[in-house]
């Protein structure tokens, strides 16, 4: 992994969303098993290699998934957990819910990719819930997730909408798992989170002291 | 004791007001919509139900809610695009909710067709899923105390039974199926084909036919390529 | 069964080790899921019949055991809770240790059918300990099976080789379960423990006052 | 990191003096005999083993034990007719025994395997495998608190692997095995057959891959009828 550190650095712009997902699919170490949350973490299967030899795992009861079905493979028995059909790849397994969340709560995935609404200082995550009194609360298996899993990266943009950091010192989002987050991939950079504090692994678009002005938190640049 | 049933409608005939019905499925996959539509056939209501969701669009679960059968609802996931029969009711106070994370689901499920009176787990830890619950430092981690979710009755779709009631699923339509079979008193099964006992391979069964109580084939419920996945 | 207790009545003779096996197998409802214990618990399969459609749960890991196996049909691989070769009846199914505990724990199996050293009036167990200061203790599933079954039935000889009750007021041996034995067959008496006392269905070979000179705790004749 | 090995004594080469071994088996069904005798000649001591039995005759684990590389027994029967060399080993007083009820020992593992902190179960209430244990009225019952048996290594015998380590058993000899692999830090199968990915069919896996860590063939390990059964 380090060399792929050295070897992205600083770039001049921005990424978009196709180009988080590459670095976090290129991040990934051979022969691990992941989990992809919902949403933009999905994304990240289009970029893993065969070379990387990686086994997905979706919570609903399946080792071995293989992209998402179109056509004649749409088979409405063979979803993933965002119920999308998909495909089966050769070697594939199935289980039932219980054994499925022991593999994610016993600690055997090496890394799930979440979303997430903030990520803290200190790697709290909050993906689930938005806190609005209205809203209909909806966990699914995000906290098993978040909790399970040896490494959590969380995908997301840097700022809201209203410009606002969701990397903070707390959070004020209803919590999804404590301590949990591993690394945060954004746009503008990439934070490695820790009992340590916060390290800016590569900015994109941005100066580490333009990223700073952003984030109302310390960062420390990463030292090679 | 196991019996084999003609009709949906007679296999969850016996199914009183005030129970607790698991009903297997994730989405629609495994979602045993024959079954839950003869429960809303039979009039049964004031149900507490244990699902991973809370219905969608215009079948199955979605409409024993719109009727206002289901007093509770325990469940992970119940907010979805067209799950708009359980946000009404919701919205109104009629239904009320135990939102659950889905492991712990899963796992309380486990619990209680495997006799574990409780667990401690660190899934919500530090969060409001876990407010006014026991915790513990366990193995290096704060855990919360869960306790099992039992149920008087389980709907379930499977692929195939044999004649010993023994169950076989279908690819991610497994989901909760086993585990729910275990956890209910009493389980209702509906499945595609019933095969003649000897039929199924002794080391393939996923569903011993201890835990199975009624069956009954409904014709092409296995097939899942047809119909609309939401 | 109430058909089979009427029948029975009270006979002339104590019964053999055999005969009690068969009384045992006939009291068992149809359809019954049932471990049988080590020993002599084991011989009461002899006398199931085909009608009574009895799956055996033998707690290695196999529903549908079949009777012992012999010559040929010896298989390294198919043993029952003794360790003995047995054979696998069409519709058996096998699963890993925990799930086959499971079953047993989670209250699934109508009948489990033990040998014991005592059983109490209330139907404490003691069944796998002698409590002698040099022995290896050993359990086994004893405890599991004892716990987890919906009904427990002993079978034992009523007397030690010394002439001692083995149904008494407190068990003095290290107990396997409390409350948990719901009938003791023995050569003399079938009795029936409960809450509410012990209660004596049948006798063999004496009569209902000639029993109660042999156990050291009130009985109560069954009424029909 | 899932590899495939050649040899049983490379495979076990990299256990340290000090760990806990789990080994599957009940009795002589499903137990790894050719990794325990790699174990043997490897010379790592000061073991805590996690097995149903504690040996049997002059093999296996019985000579592990006999040659006082196991410091500590946990299992639920350890005292068996050709059990001779626990039997010296414990009467003199140079070995530990955790005797734990054999529904315990399983559910133990499964916990740990599962990220289980503890649990209630009722098996052992009232009895001296509970003394000194918390209790706790559950479910209408007195349960006791068990904790998880985690482990360093699982040696484990299967009938087949494939080549993403997914494994299949055979008939009672699956017993422990696919428990142990999901609580062993790194567990190590003997198989008697690798076939390649996709051989196996999805449905039908009882162990997945992610479990496995080492994969050695032994010629003739599933020759079940061979040998004698005690």
């Amino acid at each position: 992994m380090s060399t792929l550190e050295t070897s992205l650095q600083t770039s001049a712009e921005p990424l978009g969303r196709n180009e988080l997902a590459q670095l976090v699919a290129r991040d990934i170490a051979p022969g691990s098993f992941v989990n992809l949350g919902i949403g933009q973490p999905t994304q990240v299967s289009n970029y893993l290699t065969e070379e990387q030899n990686i086994t997905l795992h979706t919570e609903n009861g399946m080792l071995g998934m293989g992209p998402e079905a179109v056509g004649e493979e749409i088979d409405g028995d063979l979803i993933n957990a965002g119920k999308i059909p998909v495909t089966e790849l050769p070697g594939a397994s199935y289980f039932h819910h219980a054994d499925s969340f022991a593999i994610m709560r016993g600690g055997h995935l090496d890394i799930c990719v979440l979303g997430a609404f903030q990520v803290s200082a200190g790697g709290d995550l909050a993906n689930w819930h938005t806190g609005a009194p209205d809203a209909i609360p909806a966990v699914g298996g995000a906290m098993d997730l978040a909790t399970g899993a040896k490494d959590v990266f969380v995908m997301m943009t840097l700022l809201t909408r209203d410009g606002v950091s969701k990397l903070v010192e707390q959070c004020t989002y209803p919590l999804t798992g404590v301590g949990c987050v591993t690394r945060v991939y954004t746009d503008k950079a990439v934070f490695l989170t820790g009992p340590d504090g916060v390290t800016v692994r590569e900015t994109f678009g941005c100066t580490f002291e333009e990223l700073q002005a952003l984030v109302p938190l310390p960062l420390k640049p990463a030292v090679s | 004791m196991l019996t084999f049933i003609d009709t949906v409608g007679e296999a969850v005939a016996g199914i009183k007001d005030g129970s607790t019905i698991m009903i297997g499925g994730f989405g629609n996959a495994g979602q045993p919509f024959e079954l839950i539509d003869a429960l809303l056939d039979s009039g049964a209501t004031d149900l507490t139900v244990v699902n991973n969701n809370a219905g969608q669009g215009d079948q199955g679960l979605a409409l024993l809610i719109k009727e206002g059968r289901v007093r509770k609802m325990i469940c992970s996931f119940p907010r979805q695009s067209d799950s708009w029969h359980f946000d009404a009711k919701y919205k109104a106070g009629e239904i009320e909710l135990e939102l659950v994370p889905q492991g712990n689901l899963a796992e309380r499920i486990r619990a209680a067709g495997a006799g574990i009176g409780g667990f401690f787990t660190p899934t919500g830890y530090g969060t409001m899923l876990a407010e006014g619950k026991e915790t513990r430092f366990l193995d290096g981690k704060w855990q919360v105390f869960e306790t099992p979710i039992h149920a008087d009755v389980a709907l379930i779709k499977a692929l195939k039974a044999d004649g010993k009631g023994n169950l076989v699923y279908r690819k991610t339509a497994r989901n909760f199926g086993p585990i729910m079979a275990a956890a209910a008193k009493h389980s209702i099964v509906q499945v595609s084909e019933i095969v003649p006992v000897g039929a199924l391979d002794p080391e393939n069964i996923v569903t011993p036919g201890i835990y199975v109580n009624s069956v009954v084939r409904v014709a092409g419920a296995s097939a899942s390529k047809e119909g609309q996945v939401a």
